[in-house]
């Protein structure tokens, strides 16, 4: 297992490195680039009184050096203006948009989307597993259609259609103040029992419409896959032993069954940052979705850049621990030898 | 009102008893400009509260410095220019300024404002290589000329040229003015001429930028408000360092105006901007969660904006919209391709497209007949309108319009009736839209029918702004659709260049502007006789006299409703402006324009004030 | 409490006759195994419905103008957000056909909304079987015949009318044939990748599942809302906006199979464990055999359901690309172009049949979605 | 009152999608307390259905028609008896029963474990379930339990998962399973069939001490004349779903009185007589060669040191010849068979078939060699894709070699099924609607389907009655005259064993210790390994029976105690000698 650990660990560095190409790449693919989409849009506003900054950002920027040099230069391999100064040394890069480090644009809405995604994958998995097995349990119960009739609908309706719904009436019936993560008056406040409050009512929307169609696929999904497993002779075997048909369908064939989601976890880290954005957009929540989308509106190379690469290490991050988690899992995975063809 | 007459505004009073602020007679100036209150629903108002409007990117806080409109010089609600921060101006032929300060007058933070922050600007900032690498901007430059400055004394600067410069002045009026003074007390810490470096460098490290100039660069930012160190002299000052989600501006203590009662402006407390994703504007607004909303809404909006007035306590004014065409095509003269680019750059052509779309069915369908169908042109408000500008090439006749393309020679048809250009391709046209509502989309899918029925078909293309305008830069779209003429209702003394090829941000011409831009060194010459008439005429009008100027305007607009540069299709399209029903001082009716007007600038919202809640939650 | 022996047992022999060979009262049946599935299938009520529902949606998509009472592209600029119609039989107590009354379009411009006035007096019969508006049947012979048509002189909008005057009834039935039909090119690329890759990296294991493995890694990082906006850029815009979206579905199949495959990989590393799956090998089946025949139906209620949830993604994934200035363009119409149509506040608020669109996406998602049960269940051995 | 169960008129019916299918019907009979009654019969009679019902745990397409079944789990007369027909499936009184009053060995142990978790984990969970027992008291119980059973390394077995323990090493975890919470009804069902018959005794013996000293009483379901003559006290006949005779042992033996009956005790191979054997044919050339194979399983003990599954095995197999492998449970056998397919491959030495090189195969040559040598999977169950049809599944082989049509091939499944004794209407049905001793059956015709040159046979007729036994030895032994076909048949049935093999390997912790032509090895065994074993057969008949104490007593426990000069110290591979032409046996390295 040990071994395997660090081969799989060992396997990261090449994907990251072909992956942080990438991202450079295609961030760089639509014509233009922030600063010369500036000159446009400040001169469109007659404020020409800014050009010199933006001239003089071209130069400080490397915007007239090739690609590769560009890339060596975000990466740390390659000496900037300032020498070496990229990810490796631990700089995140330049905002142009912000006029600020990235590091300073992103700070609190790291760690907001962090908590906005943690709650969601969290009730994706409370609300799922519990109505994924019921629902295998108790198959064409009243409970199981009504489940799979919600889920779908929630399924069925774009994201936004759907919080854009939800937000209207929650203001009109419960005057929730629409969008945002809290009440507009404690955006600023310290941390009291009302702004919690606050926070975890204008939780509630985003929660179900990210987590809402996860959550409804998952139960298919392992509901599915339960109802394959329950039908096992091991499963008899259990039975036979005298235990409730729920421990032993948590024990044996739920683990069996898990075998695919697990597979998944790799999918689950990085939508932790990038699965919300357009509901983070029209919720107009404080997360790093929208400044990712905005960021890639104006080009602002770096920013983009950066959460992109953020969220490309959670994804490798994730697909390495699933598939340790997979070895875990299945000893079958773990002490098989290859199969002879 | 004199010295001791100044009332003490309520919400600053525990620091003034603190010792940490000065009353209010040592704050102002000595001579504060005085607000008189006159008109319909005018009136001297009471101080607090809190003015909350939305915004749809963290960037938009700059519109504060737009909206505060406190200038060197402004305009008031008839567009007249009038000394606002400046006591006075002399002004010499239009070639000497004479500006003088108010004595007295002080920055934000407390420190005087005097003629070294002019002196500043213009000798450590504008003509230091490091800073400015491109020099003077354009606006000081005449013929090539940069003006003499000269210091009179602490409260005087003198402006001047050997050769007229009618813009100066009014460049200080504008939404986005040209800012000739800094806060050189604050800045100099940046400067490497006058900073301590070590002090310096050590700044340099902690903002982690590359060297003194972009430190002093990120530091000055007069327009976008997004340094809260930087020193102002507008009404509120930006108290919440970006990025965040919602932005605090204060009263700014040392604002230089007083009402005849002796009050300080603004008599508002604070302006909250939170920022918000652009759909949901319209929604919050209809929950009540602004106070004074124009941007982010549209007219789509008006129907669930009026439904939300009782519950949510606003009213909704419909202020027609100041530009000069609600929405216009640019035909691309510069494009690229060869069949079309000859095509575009038949007048015929551009005729036909314009007789060939129903104006008043876009108006009928998408703005209830309110719109006034026009082309893109100055606006009847103006005095320098007249109705043929208007009207020209613009009443829907398609018979006419197919007539023009058969004599071009665009006879043959394809199985779909549309016409067919000799190298066999269709002849249709793409047209770029960055608008990312569908009311651009909507407009263009009618204009799409009707074209139709003259044989040109319309492809839509919708792309971001900045893929947009690089695309037209480049030669390489056909077509675009933007907001016509900005300045809408101008006046004979304000500069006609909107109409001359003269930057390359005209998206029917960028190559063309560019050339003048630049001064030949990047784009093409105007080669359309007409362009280079409406650039001559340009030209020209900045050294005519007044009459004269009225006479090139005129030419100018026939020029254009000759040729349809642009192709307009409805103007004077109603903006929803909600105004919280307890904010006083509002215009009820008024033109929403970004130039004149700086939006909600000239209408001055620091003498807003909210009438006392009945509920008595005054102020929050 | 008795500890000694048990009562000794009589012996008993049945005297029943007693015949060697078995009396078998079963039918016999060879039938292929897809037959036997079909069978099982009809037995489920609810998916049998669903299945009949599809088919009958599917077989419909051919004929969507002559189904549609107007032609996609007609608007009518005197009915602006009209609401819908209701169908009525009887007038004044006296039978009078299927008619819908007439209305007309006020503006209120206190509310700027247009208000609707019915007048009682004027009854506008359907016509079946008729000619009204003109169409071009497959964009290539032009037609009048429909299915139902509006009177003479009125006009018939049983879901209401949008912001431009045009049916929203004609506009979801053309949106069927874009959602329903092109849709599925999404679905088919993602799977067959999806099944063959996942499939050869759980089978083989080793380098192959190693390149696979980092491949899948690849794409998943891959920042797919740059890359839809460097797409925007760079289509060229007179493509035809059929081909557009066709081709962007098959990039939105080529981005998502990723997650199925790293599931189908996992599985199959399981199964490929398995004696019949040595059973598979030992009898020369090849790979291909072996993965497609042995190992993947093991791992059927998966993909069934898999399939039935890719079915709303794909149908909608086309809102979240018009979100980015992407999706299909006008006049062609398309379930997701009607959704994106209806986000907005005025809809939600005030003209809510602009929302009726979604009615149809969940009908068809959640026959998908029994039918896909019936179909699991109808498959599995031990039912 | 003495009966702890007792069965009235059981009727059991199957829901089948081609109509209805009555597997138990009509069936009455009883279990004393504290005695073994053996419930034999037909394969595919009913007898496993039984075993479900009483535990309440029958397929879901099943439904008991009528009948009670009448449990007395405790011994206090008061309490009445309670009809486990009547109990929810699901529900609690029946789930107090279970596991811990009644308990049950399944017919196939090999997929009735869950492949993901441990042994001990498993059989231990029967314990947490129904008594309070610390965690240490817990394992420890379990490795006793797991040693009875016989394990010969409990802590190991402990710590292992299912798939990394030979078939009979599977089902003597599920026997341990059985019987950790000491029920007072054992059901077993078919409980020693992959087991070699010295642990066959082992066990066999355990089941007696229980039934004596805790009055367990046993019903047991087997095939095994030789075992219930051993230790059934009353003996239960099935025929066709239906019971034909019942009585007690001396009645059943001495009198039986049903035709079926009579048959069933006339088929039955016996090690005494002359075995019906033909000739075989001299010196024909080797279609088999193994030289030198072994094979370790890596381990995951602490140590990390390996399984040796095989090690230094060579023989020759020649054309139109049965070679028998038989011995220990856990010594290699499967293995070694799944070596010579190239299922697994080895870590050093040679298969050649019909002198070529079997792990140097590739492509073409590969897949004429899957077509001509054909594999018997030890666990029917598990080798059958639960998703195919029979149908499906015996067309698959000649799908994959493209022979025939769709209607040829069907054809030539119907012939299989009727070769094996199914009948073709089955043909429709999925793997798991079958019985134990179909789906064998099953697994049989599919590897006949090809017509192959070499069978390995890795326990082909354990799960058969007798007469079916009969059959299929008969149908090998016809095809063998008629089609020249070769077998490596694995088994633990020495009596079958007898009446097929033309010669005999015998194999014990991964190593052949003797080898032998058929009747030279029952005529001579040297080894004293091969000798326990021969002692350890049990036979049909009342007056041969087996002392099961003396048996366990006198076995030696292994290769260190053996005598000289087979003993094999620690290390030692031994070496193998000839004794007389073609009889070999393993010695071990003179002691110094
Ligand atoms: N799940 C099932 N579905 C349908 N039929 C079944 C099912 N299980 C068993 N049967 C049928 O019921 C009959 C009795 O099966 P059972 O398993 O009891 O036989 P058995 O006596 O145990 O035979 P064997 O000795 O071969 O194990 C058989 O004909 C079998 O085909
Ligand atoms: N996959 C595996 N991993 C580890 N050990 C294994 C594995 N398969 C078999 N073994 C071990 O190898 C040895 C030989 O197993 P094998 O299955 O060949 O025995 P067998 O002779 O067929 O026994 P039986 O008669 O009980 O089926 C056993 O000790 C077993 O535990
Ligand atoms: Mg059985
Ligand atoms: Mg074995």
């Amino acid at each position: 297992m040990g071994r395997y650990f660090l081969h799989r660990m060992s396997l990261m560095a090449p994907t990251l490195i072909a992956i942080s190409a990438l991202i450079f790449l295609v961030i760089q693919l639509p014509p233009g680039d922030y600063l010369s989409n500036q000159v446009a849009e400040l001169r469109a506003q007659g404020e020409e009184a800014n050009l010199d900054k933006i001239a003089f950002m071209r130069s400080e920027f490397g915007f007239d050096r090739p690609l590769i040099e560009r890339y060596g230069v975000w990466i740390g391999v390659w000496p900037g203006a300032n020498g070496f100064s990229g990810f490796l040394q631990g700089n995140w890069g330049w905002s142009f948009e912000y006029n600020k480090p990235v590091r300073e644009v992103l700070g609190d809405s790291l760690a907001l989307t962090v908590l906005l995604n943690f709650a969601t994958v969290l009730v994706i998995y409370l609300i799922a597993f519990p109505i994924g097995i019921l629902s295998a349990a108790w198959q064409y119960s009243l409970a199981d259609y009504g489940f799979t009739f919600l889920g779908y609908i929630g399924l069925a309706t774009p994201n936004f259609l759907l919080s854009l719904i939800l937000l209207y009436y929650a203001n009109l019936w419960f005057g929730l103040s629409i969008g945002g993560l809290m009440a507009p008056e404690y955006i600023d406040a310290a941390w009291s029992w009302g702004k919690a409050r606050s926070v975890l009512e204008h939780l509630v929307i985003p929660v179900l419409v990210i987590g809402g169609g996860g959550a409804a696929a998952m139960i298919r999904r392992l509901r599915a896959n339960l109802l394959d497993e329950l039908q096992k002779p091991y499963v008899t075997t259990a039975l036979a032993k005298g235990l409730t048909p729920f421990r032993v369908l948590l024990k044996y064939p739920l683990r069996m069954a898990l075998n695919p989601f697990i597979a998944d976890i790799g999918d689950l880290l990085p939508q932790m940052v990038s699965g919300s954005v357009i509901v983070s957009v029209v919720l107009n929540l404080p997360t790093i979705g929208p400044v990712l989308l905005q960021a890639l509106r104006s080009q602002d190379h770096y920013l983009a850049g950066f959460i992109l690469l953020f969220a490309a290490l959670l994804t490798v991050i994730g697909m390495a621990v699933s598939d340790l988690l997979l070895a875990l899992l299945d000893p079958r995975i773990r002490l098989s030898g290859r199969p002879a063809a | 009102a004199r010295a001791g007459d100044y009332m003490e505004t309520p919400a600053l009073q525990a620091q003034v008893s603190a010792g940490v602020l000065p009353p209010v007679a040592a704050r102002l100036p000595d001579q504060p400009l005085l607000v008189h209150f006159s008109g319909e629903n005018m009136s001297a108002g009471i101080h607090g509260g809190t003015l909350r409007t939305l915004i749809s990117k963290s960037r938009d806080i700059r519109y504060m410095a737009v909206y505060g409109y406190a200038r060197l010089l402004g305009r008031d609600r008839n567009l007249r220019l009038f000394p606002d921060i400046l006591a006075s101006v002399d002004n010499v032929e239009d070639r000497i300024f004479t500006l003088h300060l108010r004595p007295g007058h002080k920055w934000s933070d407390g420190h005087p404002f005097t003629a070294e922050d002019f002196r500043y600007f213009w000798d450590d900032v504008v003509n230091n290589r490091e800073l400015s690498p491109n020099g003077p901007e354009a606006e000081f430059m005449v013929e090539g000329v940069p003006p003499k400055v000269e210091i009179i004394d602490t409260m005087t600067v003198r402006y001047s040229w050997p050769s007229p410069n009618p813009m100066f002045l009014d460049a200080q009026s504008r939404a986005s003015p040209l800012f000739i003074y800094r806060p050189a007390h604050y800045l100099k810490r940046f400067h490497r001429r006058y900073a301590d470096p070590a002090q310096l460098a050590a700044e340099i490290g902690k903002t982690k930028v590359r060297n003194w100039a972009a430190l002093h660069n990120l530091r000055d930012n007069m327009y976008n408000s997004d340094n809260v160190d930087l020193p102002t002299l507008q009404p509120w000052v930006n108290r919440t360092a970006s990025p965040a989600s919602r932005y605090v501006f204060a009263r700014n203590p040392y604002y230089h105006r007083v009402d005849a009662n002796g009050r300080q402006l603004p008599y508002i407390d604070q302006v909250v901007m939170s920022v918000t994703e652009g759909r949901l504007i319209a929604a919050k607004c209809n929950a009540g969660e602004s106070d004074l909303q124009a941007r982010g809404l549209s007219f789509s909006d008006i129907m669930s904006l009026k439904r939300g007035e009782t519950r949510s306590g606003y009213v909704t004014y419909l202020w027609p919209i100041g530009t000069g065409s609600q929405m216009a095509l640019y035909p691309n003269l510069n494009y690229g391709r060869a069949p079309f680019r000859a095509i575009l750059r038949d007048v015929r052509f551009r005729r036909a497209l314009s007789l060939g779309i129903d104006r008043q069915m876009i108006n009928r369908s998408l703005y209830f007949g309110l719109a006034t169908e026009s082309n893109n042109t100055v606006l009847p408000q103006s005095e320098l309108y007249t109705p043929a500008y208007a009207l020209q090439w613009s009443m829907y006749d398609p018979v006419q319009a197919n007539q023009l393309l058969d004599q071009m020679g665009l006879t043959a048809r394809d199985s779909r009736d549309f016409r067919i250009l000799p190298d066999g391709s269709r002849l249709e046209m793409i047209v770029e839209t960055a608008d990312p509502s569908t009311e651009q989309s909507d407009m263009l899918q009618l204009i799409a029918e009707d074209w139709q029925r003259i044989g040109v078909g319309l492809f839509i293309k919708q792309a971001e702004r900045e893929t947009l305008r690089a695309r037209a830069y480049g030669g390489r779209s056909m077509m675009s659709v933007w907001p016509g003429l900005d300045t809408g209702m101008p006046a004979s003394d304000m500069g006609p260049y909107e109409l001359a090829p003269m930057t390359q941000d005209q998206l029917q011409w960028p190559f063309w502007g560019q050339y003048t831009q630049t001064g030949g060194r990047a784009g093409e010459p105007p080669d359309l006789p007409q362009a280079r008439e409406l650039l001559a005429l340009a030209q020209e009008w900045r050294i005519a006299a007044p009459q004269r100027r009225r006479e090139i305007w005129q030419a100018m607009l026939a020029i254009h409703a000759d040729q349809l540069f642009t192709i307009g299709t409805v103007s004077q399209v109603r903006q929803p402006v909600v105004v919280s029903k307890r904010l006083r001082n509002a215009p009820t009716k008024a033109f929403y324009s970004w130039s004149p007007g700086a939006f909600f600038g000239i209408y001055r919202p620091d003498q807003f004030w909210f009438a006392p809640d009945p509920e008595n939650k005054a102020g929050t | 409490m008795n500890d000694g022996a048990p009562d000794p047992l009589p012996h008993f022999v049945s005297h029943a006759p007693y015949d060697t060979g078995r009396d078998i009262s079963l039918t016999a049946s060879a039938a292929p195994q897809w037959r036997l599935v079909l069978q099982k299938l009809r037995r489920r009520r609810m998916a049998y419905v669903s299945g009949l529902f599809l088919l009958l949606v599917y077989a419909s998509l051919p004929f969507s103008e002559i189904i549609a009472p107007y032609a996609l592209e007609d608007r009518n600029a005197d009915y602006l957000f009209a609401p819908p119609q209701a169908v009525h039989l009887f007038h004044e107590g006296e039978f009078a056909g299927p008619f819908v009354y007439a209305y007309k379009g006020v503006a209120n411009l206190n509310l700027f909304r247009w208000d609707y006035v019915i007048d009682h007096n004027r009854i506008q019969p359907l016509r079946f079987f008729c000619s009204g508006a003109e169409y071009e049947f497959w964009g290539r012979w032009k037609a009048d015949f429909h299915l139902v048509c509006p009177d003479r002189n009125g006009v018939l909008h049983l879901l209401g009318t949008d912001r431009l005057g045009r049916d929203m009834l004609s506009r979801v039935i053309y949106g069927t044939r874009i959602s329903l039909s092109i849709g599925l090119i999404g679905i088919s690329i993602s799977f067959v990748l999806a099944l063959l890759i996942g499939g050869m990296a759980g089978y083989f294991g080793g380098l192959i599942d190693s390149l696979a493995l980092r491949l899948i890694e690849i794409i998943r990082a891959m920042p797919e809302l740059p890359l839809w906006m460097a797409l925007s850029a760079a289509l060229p815009v007179n493509w035809s906006p059929l081909a557009v979206y066709a081709g962007l579905t098959a990039i939105l199949g080529l981005l998502d199979w990723p997650g199925l495959a790293r599931a189908v990989r996992a599985k199959l590393m399981v199964l490929r464990e398995e004696d019949f799956a040595t059973a598979a090998i030992l009898m020369g089946a090849g790979p291909g055999r072996l993965i497609g025949r042995h190992l993947l139906p093991n791992f059927m209620s998966h993909l069934i359901a898999s399939a039935t949830l890719s079915i709303p993604s794909m149908i909608l994934g086309e809102t979240a690309l018009s979100f980015l200035g992407l999706g299909l363009r006008p006049p062609v119409t398309s379930w997701g172009v009607l959704l994106v149509e209806a986000q907005n506040i005025a809809a939600i608020s005030s003209y809510p049949w602009i929302m009726l669109p979604m009615a149809p996406v969940i009908l068809v998602v959640l026959a998908f979605n029994f039918f896909g049960d019936g179909l699991r269940d109808a498959a599995d051995p031990y039912r | 009152m003495h009966e702890l169960l007792r069965i009235n008129d059981l009727t059991v019916e199957f829901d089948l999608p081609n109509g209805k299918l009555r597997a138990v019907d009509g069936v009455s009979f009883r279990v004393p307390r504290g005695r073994i009654v053996a419930l034999v019969g037909e394969s595919g009679s009913g007898k496993t259905v039984i075993g479900q019902s009483i535990m309440g745990l029958l397929p879901r397409n099943a439904r008991i028609l009528g009948g009670e079944i009448l449990f007395d789990h405790d011994e206090d007369e008061a309490t009445p008896r309670i009809d486990v027909a009547q109990l929810a499936r699901r529900g609690a009184p029946l789930r107090a029963l279970r596991g811990r009053y009644m308990s049950i060995i399944f017919q196939e142990p090999m997929s009735a474990l869950s492949p993901v978790h441990r042994i001990g984990d498993q059989v231990s969970e029967n314990l947490s379930r129904h008594l309070r027992l610390s965690a240490k008291e817990r394992r420890a119980r379990t490795i006793d339990m797991l040693r009875l059973s016989g394990f010969p390394d409990p802590e190991r077995a402990y710590r292992a998962y299912p798939f990394e323990l030979s078939g009979g090493l599977r089902q003597r975890a599920m026997i341990a399973m059985a019987l950790i919470n000491r029920p007072s009804l054992l059901i077993a069902d078919e409980p020693t069939t992959a087991l070699d018959v010295t642990i066959q005794a082992q066990i066999l013996l355990l089941l007696q001490n229980l039934q004596q000293q805790l009055r367990m009483a046993v019903l047991m379901i087997t095939h095994d004349l030789g075992v219930v003559a051993n230790i059934a006290d009353e003996v239960v006949v099935l025929h066709d779903g239906k019971l034909v005779e019942a009585g007690c042992r001396e009645d059943i033996f001495r009198r039986p009185g049903h035709p079926y009956l009579r048959d069933l005790m006339a088929a039955a191979p016996r090690l005494s007589g002359a075995p019906a054997h033909r000739t075989p044919p001299a010196s024909a050339p080797a279609l088999l060669e193994v030289k030198g194979l072994y094979k370790t399983y890596a381990g995951h003990g602490k140590n990390g040191s390996g399984e040796v599954a095989v090690a230094d095995v060579s023989f020759t197999v020649p054309r139109g010849q049965c070679v028998a492998l038989v011995g220990e449970s856990g010594s290699g056998k499967t293995t070694l068979g799944r070596l010579i397919l190239r299922a697994t491959l080895p870590d050093a030495g040679a298969v050649r078939f019909d002198g070529e090189d079997v792990l140097a195969m590739r492509g073409a040559a590969l897949l004429r060699y899957r077509r001509r040598a054909q594999y018997i999977f030890q666990d029917p169950h598990s080798s059958l894709n639960p998703r195919m049809t029979i149908l499906e599944t015996l067309r698959e082989p000649l799908i994959i070699h493209r022979i025939g049509t769709r209607v040829s091939q069907t054809a030539r499944a119907r012939e299989l099924m009727r070769l094996v004794g199914l009948e073709p209407q089955h043909l429709a049905r999925y793997p798991n609607a079958f019985s134990g001793g179909q789906r064998q059956r099953i697994v049989i015709a599919r590897a006949l389907a090809l017509g192959p040159e070499l069978l390995v046979c890795d326990e082909p007729v354990s799960a058969l009655d007798v007469p079916v036994q009969a059959q299929i030895i008969r149908l090998l032994k016809e095809l063998q005259d008629s089609l020249g076909l070769t077998y490596l048949f694995i088994s633990h049935n020495l009596a079958v064993v007898r009446e097929i093999a033309d010669h005999i390997l015998v194999m014990r912790g991964g190593r052949i210790v003797e080898q032998a032509a058929a009747e030279d090895l029952f005529a001579h065994p040297a080894h004293p390994y091969t000798r326990a074993l021969l002692a350890a057969v049990p036979k049909p008949d009342l007056d041969a029976r087996l002392d099961f104490q003396r048996l366990a007593a006198e076995r030696p426990a292994g290769p260190p105690e053996w005598p000289q000069p087979y003993r094999l110290l620690r290390g030692d591979g031994g070496t193998m000698i000839e004794l007389t032409r073609g009889h070999s046996v393993r010695v071990g390295a003179p002691a110094s």
